[in-house]
């Protein structure tokens, strides 16, 4: 322990896409880089692109092997497909901690002791992304370009239509089945050519049917590039993208916001948890700071308004923050019912953080699959 | 010519060789902006450094290995097996398969079984491939192409679909085999001698079939030329299907462990483009058997030594890929030159 | 223009095709240029057109010589050639081919330039047709009116006469000396026909093994001409097999077979073999001959028709069953479809005879080599043989019990030495009563050698007569469609 | 109605890069010589043509950028094909690969940046037009350019004299040499002309139907789709346009009908183009076996139907020419 502590204190960062995707990965990148700021002597060693296609033969114990010999204490997985992974080398690794972003493993208690799990609500920015575009659309018809189907994936793309019904019902007073809310599932965070289906063609096809709106779910951008495209051919419709903040750069024209993640905060109380030496498992559910959902210092999940929100838009939006944030509004309130008509919620009744996190299906009134094929 | 003199001029193509595909990755580093010595260093100390490296270099080697050989059958025929990455995925969705109903472990004994299920399942792609070709006179570039892609959504289908994970679907793959089916792996290194000793008799296997016996003669007879071998009552077609059958029989037993033997589950990205590597291993040995195993031990160093390059140098990985295809092109180009040089020279 | 060759030298490996040849060609002759097949005739005016290069020596034009030589410099000087094979493009049209390589024009003068030239001969060609479609003669005559399109000051006509009618070929002979009189064109006519020589050139260039061997003025005398071309006379081809003994019975029947082949049809066959028969087929290319030799192998489907073999039928069947019968089918093009070129000869013996046969054909490798008096090592490569051993290892690999051998041009590429020596084997063979059907573009090689004689034309057998109660010359005309069959 | 019209304009944009590169390869197929590095040559292209309309700021730039990089592909593959006298196909395989991974290595610092893209042109007189309006009003550059040049090629092949010398090298090089043609020089110039496509439909795919770059970028696949449609198209202009455009259909529909029977697994349409791609290869090509011909021997109606897709390629595919080899 005391050799320790004459070396700088490093911590690893296991990438699922490129550092620099201005998406998912950058997202975390830059709270590795927001560590190192706020901790001088703090070093932080990276690796992306860990997933089997990037990394052809090349499995992630193996990977921790090579960190562990440069002597990280603390390890940040950031992707969903790493849980066996992580797990495995949980345990082969007792002298390090780890953190699996997104996973459940101290929930389902198969978790080794050094390993604990962190996520953040992006819920709430989902419902934004949601109210922005109810509130901008003029055909009545939302897009939800959806990565592959899971527990995570459907109760982000419920509490985008949450947020869009909100909005739709109570601001602009219409009735809920006017409102068009559908899904389309690419199949996998980003597009695989001959794989997935071919996001661009999704998007374009989503304006072409007369969506107005499209809000991104996946991990790169095409839906505002698609909607530039779009309006250069002279078309008004509008994107939300997703995951990082800088997302809506060069889509001045399309662009409504975005709900982006802040790891800044929770990677920072990890890393000082573990160097002090009094780190705890837990599982972590980290929400926006609702007096300021934009602080870096605190907030884990933020919504950041583009440029082609309308000023009456934000305002109503700053209102449906404050709403939130004092507990007024809960989109999550009963009857709200599955799509095949099974109660999600009874009549007068809350979700629990459980019941989000493991919502089985997608919810009445949106179009799309709620399960894989 | 004399033994000696032919060994001096392959060695001298070989140092040509070297040295172009050097000047030419040092061109590339230096456009992206890398310290091209550095840079090797790093590679080849990626690799090599430690015995748990070497033992992950060679964890890569058994496939490559494998599919080398494999293609030596079928390009001895003349086949342009591209299809070869199907079927390392349908070897390995197969032994899946056939390990599904032991999820609660088992015997060892039963890994034979997913061994020979995943010869089945890389024969069999083979063989549509091989069928279109000889029945249907669809180049097997495009046939294996297409089929290419059809294993990897099938096994995308499998892994969302059908063998999907309780409560989680991704491209993580399906459940995890039983950790008794795993095969045993040398002490603390990610290497098991069962896959080690099962490359080596694939190559060996490999050599003896092509050099000694009358089948291996024959396809390579089918090869040099179809139509005589029609003559000599070679039945060309009834060849060409079985070297696509045994080369998709050791594609599929690559594929097999790497299930059984390294991810422990069947995952989208399970072929890890060996077959493609393989063809160019081939490629870069003018498909003499004797320099595969060198030959695949080289390009799998600079796959796992490839793995430090984001690590240290903040570099695109894609570069072992890089200086694999700078290699087989300049051993291209110097023998193209050289037999121009001789052309030439005979002229005079 | 004035052509002069300076000890022109062509090798091929060892092939001396040209040797040490000095020519001079004079501005409004006609000259003929004689010799056997193999004489060197075409590889010199292949030169003479930029085709191929010498191995030694250099061609003046006008007393300058012409380095870099190429076919595009050679037309730039006014040489153009007929080659012998023609060298046109099957898969493009009429006029396309009429088009390429000639005077810049547009389309519709283009047509009608190539009408007015046809009419003028009386040669029918439809300018939309493509060329593939054309029979040889056919296509021969569209490069002519081609060449005759574009001007040349020196024309080279390789074999022009072998796919024209007579009435064609007096037209061809009498624009020929106009302009060679009219308009001081240099004209070199290269054929092995001596009456046409007689008929047309001033004067006779021949060649014999690759050198030149006289340059005489007309009038010509036939026997000294056929002595320059075939040096001493010829030996005699052995007599026998017009006594030969053929009292046995047919033991292959055609009935009505109608051959469906890769380009054409071959229809209505009907023929009878007899064990130790040698049967000659004649016919310009492509009119059915191959089709037949590959129908009998069994590599070419029976359409219709019976094809009876030991009294059972065989059509429909697999080549191999064909095989194992004894049918034995020799392609021309022997390193491109009978040999793999790189391989040993050592394994074209392992993979001719395999082992579990063995008690069959106890032929060792080494025994075939000295039997057949292949020049070569067992490891040599078959790429590696001269052409006459390539020849000789094929005969070595056939099965020692055939009934039927089928033959396509066996000894096209050959010296004579070596021809004489596969006709002695090929004899020996029939003689232990394996009937031989082979094709040959040589006459005379039909006219000596077999028993019977077919020939073809418009892709239908249209004669079938014993070898002695035909000629030559009636073989040349039934060939090329004129009288009538028997 | 729009939304079929807005439709059509969305296959005619994502079946632009796949028109390029079919014509780029139809020609250099067409001269003889199989250009396979399609599908790496489009990728590094892509990613050139980004990073230099990145770097310039001006995405004609990039335009040019992917253009040059289709022709240095082309020209190590005319270098060491048939310069050089090696495989055309090993060449051709090895750049697919070597291409590819270049274009991940050297793309790294510009992937999921933010660029320069080529402006949609609108054209005045026919923007208003009801129906043919969304569909050809409002396009990109490089979707009016695969129109015109499909024409232009068809045109060119097959009515200049020109064109009639490219397709006599490809068919007989030895008799077009003997006719004074300069074979190697056209192969190779072909080749590169061919390259230049490809590079361009790179960068049509980077900076128009799919602008940026990425790994993937969404081009993977592509070059192998377009070596298929050349052998489709027959090689020529117009039906292998026709084919590129069906493939886009292909793509486009993928989706709908995804939608339309949520029953069936997803997957199955994104593979859907490539098991089509081998039986429409297995159409034009069975025409040759003989167990096809036994059978339209038998029912001449079947011969008729099918004989009109039956396809053949330029003779001299793939073959080396060198006038010195008769030395
Ligand atoms: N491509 C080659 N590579 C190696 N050796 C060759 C090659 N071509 C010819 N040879 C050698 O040259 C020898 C003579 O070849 P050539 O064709 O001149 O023989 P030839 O005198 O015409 O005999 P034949 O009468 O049998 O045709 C061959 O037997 C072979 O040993
Ligand atoms: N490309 C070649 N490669 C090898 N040998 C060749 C080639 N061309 C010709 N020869 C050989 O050169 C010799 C002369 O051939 P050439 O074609 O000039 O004869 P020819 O007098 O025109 O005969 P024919 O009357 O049969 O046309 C022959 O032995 C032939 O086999
Ligand atoms: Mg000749
Ligand atoms: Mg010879």
């Amino acid at each position: 322990a005391k050799k320790a502590e004459e070396k700088p204190f490093t911590f690893g960062l296991l990438l699922v896409g490129p550092y620099n995707d201005r998406g998912w990965s950058q997202a975390h990148y830059d709270a590795g880089l927001y560590v190192e700021r706020k901790l001088p002597g703090v070093k932080m060693i990276y690796l992306d692109k860990v997933n089997p296609a990037d990394r052809p033969g090349l499995t992630l114990p193996q990977l921790v092997d090579d960190l562990a010999s440069k002597g990280v204490r603390l390890i940040i997985a950031n992707s969903d497909d790493m849980k066996d992974g992580v797990r495995e080398a949980a345990k082969q690794h007792p002298e390090i901690t780890f953190i699996h972003v997104s996973g459940d493993d101290v929930i389902t208690g198969r978790a080794p002791a050094n390993l604990g799990n962190i996520m953040g609500r992006m819920e709430y920015g989902k419902m934004m992304a949601g109210f922005v575009a109810a509130l901008t659309t003029k055909t009545g018809k939302i897009g939800y370009l959806g990565p592959l189907i899971n527990e995570e994936t459907r109760r982000l793309a419920a509490s985008a239509y949450l947020g869009a019904s909100y909005a739709w019902q109570k601001i602009r007073k219409k009735p809920l089945k006017e409102l068009k809310f559908k899904v389309s599932w690419i199949g996998f965070w980003f597009n695989i050519p001959g794989v997935t289906a071919d996001p661009t063609q999704v998007a374009n096809r989503f304006y072409d049917g007369g969506f107005d709106v499209v809000i991104s779910g996946i991990d790169t951008t095409e839906a505002v590039v698609v909607a530039t495209q779009k309006r250069k051919a002279g078309r008004e419709v509008w994107a939300i993208p997703y995951d990082y903040k800088g997302a809506c750069e060069g889509a001045d024209e399309v662009c409504l916001g975005v709900p982006y993640f802040n790891w800044g905060p929770a990677y920072l109380a990890k890393v000082k948890a573990v160097k002090d030496g009094n780190w705890k498992q837990g599982w972590e559910w980290n929400g926006p700071d609702w007096n300021d959902i934009n602080n870096e210092d605190t907030s884990a999940v933020g919504f950041f308004n583009g440029p082609a929100i309308s000023n009456e838009v934000a305002e109503e939006l700053a209102g449906f923050v404050t709403g939130l944030a004092t507990g007024e509004i809960n989109v999550f309130q009963g009857p709200i019912f599955y799509q095949d008509g099974s109660p999600f919620l009874l009549a007068g009744e809350t979700a629990t953080d459980e019941k989000i996190w493991y919502m089985s299906q997608l919810l009445q009134g949106m179009e799309g699959a709620s399960s894989p094929k | 010519m004399l033994p000696a003199a032919r060994l001096g001029l392959s060695l001298g193509r070989l140092a040509a060789s070297l040295f172009l595909s050097l000047v030419f990755t040092t061109l590339i580093l230096l456009i992206a902006g890398a310290p091209p010595i550095d840079t090797f260093i790093i590679l080849f100390a990626g690799g090599l450094g430690s015995v748990a490296k070497l033992a992950q270099t060679m964890s890569v080697w058994i496939p490559l290995v494998l599919c080398s050989s494999a293609l030596l059958l079928a390009f001895a025929p003349g086949l342009w097996n591209i299809g070869i990455e199907g079927q390392i995925i349908l070897g390995a969705i197969f032994a899946t398969g056939f390990l599904r109903p032991f999820a609660e472990g088992g015997s060892p004994l039963i890994l034979v079984g997913a061994l020979l299920a995943g010869m089945i399942g890389g024969s069999l792609w083979a063989y549509i491939a091989g069928v279109l070709k000889t029945w249907g006179r669809v180049h097997e570039i495009f046939g294996g192409l297409g089929l290419n892609f059809v294993a990897l959504g099938l096994t995308l289908w499998l892994i969302f679909g059908p063998w999907r994970r309780p409560g989680v679907a991704s491209m993580s793959g399906t459940e995890p085999l039983h950790p008794s089916l795993w095969l045993q792996e040398f002490k603390g290194l990610s290497l098991n001698p069962v896959s080690l000793a099962l490359a080596l008799v694939a190559i060996g296997l490999v050599i003896y079939l092509l050099r000694s016996t009358r089948w291996g003669l024959s396809l390579k007879a089918v090869g040099q030329n179809p139509d005589a071998a029609l003559l000599f009552g070679l039945k060309p077609n009834k060849r060409i299907l079985e070297s696509m059958l045994a080369c998709g029989a050791l594609a599929g037993l690559a594929g097999a462990l790497q299930v059984v033997g390294v991810y422990h589950r069947l995952l989208p990205a399970i072929s890890s483009n060996y077959g493609y590597t393989a063809l160019l291993v081939t490629m870069l040995a003018s498909f003499r058997p004797q320099l595969i195993p060198p030959i695949c031990f080289f390009f799998a160093l600079l796959n796992v030594g490839s793995i430090q390059l984001p690590l240290q140098l903040k570099l695109d990985s894609s570069l072992s890929g890089v200086i694999q295809g700078v290699l087989v092109l300049s051993v291209f180009l110097v023998h193209g030159l050289e037999g121009r040089f001789r052309l030439g020279r005979k002229k005079e | 223009m004035h052509v002069e060759f300076q000890d022109i030298h062509k090798y091929y490996g060892r092939v001396r095709a040209n040797e040490g040849i000095d020519l001079t060609l004079e501005p409004g002759r006609i000259y003929g240029l004689l010799g056997e097949n193999g004489a060197g005739k075409s590889t010199l005016m292949r030169m003479l057109a930029g085709h191929i290069e010498p191995t030694r020596g250099r061609i003046l034009f006008d007393g300058k010589p012409s380095r870099g030589f190429n076919p595009s410099r050679a037309l730039a000087l006014g040489v153009g050639m007929l080659y012998q094979d023609p060298l046109d493009f099957p898969a493009l049209k009429v006029w396309e081919n009429f088009r390429l390589g000639g005077t810049k024009r547009d389309r519709r003068d283009t047509l009608s330039r190539l009408q007015k030239l046809a009419d003028r001969f009386h040669f029918r060609l439809s300018p939309e047709e493509k060329v593939g479609e054309l029979t040889v003669g056919e296509r021969q005559q569209l490069e002519l009116l081609r060449l005759l399109d574009l001007g040349a000051k020196v024309l080279i006509l390789d074999e022009p006469t072998t796919g024209i009618s007579v009435k064609q070929k007096e037209m061809l002979f009498t624009t020929m000396r106009q302009l060679a009189r009219d308009k001081g064109r240099t004209i070199v006519f290269v054929t092995h026909k001596l009456a046409e020589v007689e008929e047309l050139c001033q004067e006779v260039i021949v060649l014999r093994r690759g050198k030149l061997t006289a340059k005489l003025p007309a009038p010509f005398r036939p026997d000294e001409l056929i002595k320059l071309m075939f040096g001493a006379k010829q030996e005699e081809p052995e007599e026998d097999q017009h006594r030969h003994n053929l009292v046995e019975e047919n033991f292959i029947q055609l009935e009505q077979v109608q051959l469906l082949g890769e380009k054409y049809t071959l229809r209505d066959v009907s023929l009878g073999i007899r064990p130790g028969e040698i049967l000659g087929l004649a016919g310009l290319e492509g009119n059915g001959q191959e089709l037949l030799l590959r129908g009998l192998a069994g590599l070419v489907r029976v359409m219709k028709g019976r094809l009876i073999f030991d009294g059972e039928e065989f059509q429909g069947r697999p080549y191999l069953e064909f095989r194992r019968s004894g049918i034995h089918f020799l392609p021309a093009a022997r390193l491109e479809h009978g040999l793999f070129p790189d391989l040993s000869l050592n394994e074209h013996f392992r993979l001719a005879f395999p082992p579990h046969n063995g008690g069959r054909h106890k032929l060792s490798p080494e025994e075939g080599m000295k039997a057949f008096s292949i020049q070569a090592k067992l490891s040599t490569s078959a790429r590696a043989l001269s052409g006459g051993n390539q020849q000789r290892l094929l005969l070595a690999l056939i099965p020692r019990q055939i009934r039927l051998l089928l033959l396509e041009h066996p000894t096209r590429g050959l010296d004579h030495g070596s021809g004489q020596q596969v006709w002695s084997h090929l004899r020996e063979r029939c003689r232990q009563s394996t009937a031989l059907v082979f094709s040959s573009a040589d006459l005379d090689e039909i006219k000596d050698n077999s028993h019977r004689v077919l020939i073809f034309y418009n892709r239908r057998l249209i004669a079938d007569r014993p070898t002695f109660s035909i000629s030559v010359e009636e073989m040349g005309r039934l060939m090329a469609g004129e009288g009538r069959a028997v | 109605m729009d939304f079929l019209a807005l439709t059509i304009a969305g296959i005619l944009s994502a079946g632009a890069p796949l028109v390029l590169a079919t014509l780029g390869e139809t020609l250099t197929e067409r001269a003889g010589v199989i250009n396979l590095s399609l599908d790496g040559t489009v990728l590094l292209a892509a990613m050139t043509g980004f990073a230099v309309a990145l770097i310039s700021g001006n995405p004609w730039w990039g335009l040019v950028g992917s253009v040059g990089v289709g022709v240095a592909t082309a020209s190590i593959l005319a270098l060491v094909g048939p310069v050089l006298g090696r495989s055309q196909l090993a060449v051709g395989f090895i750049l697919t690969l070597f291409c590819r991974d270049l274009a991940y290595f050297l793309g790294h610092p510009y992937a999921r940046k933010f660029g320069p893209e080529l402006p949609v042109w609108s054209i005045p007189g026919i923007r208003n037009l009801p129906f043919i309006g969304p569909i050809i009003g409002y396009q990109s550059p490089v979707v009016y350019l695969s129109l015109a040049l499909t024409f232009f090629f068809w045109w060119w092949l097959f009515s200049t004299r020109s064109g009639l010398e490219l397709r006599a090298v490809g068919e007989e090089p030895w008799a077009a040499f003997a006719r004074g043609i300069k074979v190697q020089r056209l192969r190779i110039v072909y080749t590169l002309i061919g390259g230049a496509l490809v590079g361009l439909a790179g960068g049509a795919f980077s900076l128009a139907v799919k602008p940026g770059w990425g790994r993937p970028q969404g081009a993977e696949g592509a070059g192998w789709i377009a070596l298929a449609i050349v052998i489709f198209g027959g090689w020529h202009p117009l039906r292998g346009a026709l084919g590129a455009y069906l493939f886009a259909t292909l793509q486009v529909l993928g989706i709908y009908l995804q939608e339309l029977f949520p029953g069936l697994p997803a997957v199955l349409f994104q593979v859907a183009p490539f098991p089509v791609m081998i039986l429409t290869l297995l159409l034009v090509n069975m025409g040759r076996t003989g167990w096809f011909k036994d059978l339209a021997f038998r029912y001449p109606g079947l011969k008729r139907w099918l004989i009109r897709w039956q396809v053949t390629a330029p003779a001299a595919l793939g073959l080396d020419f060198r006038p010195e080899k008769e030395t």
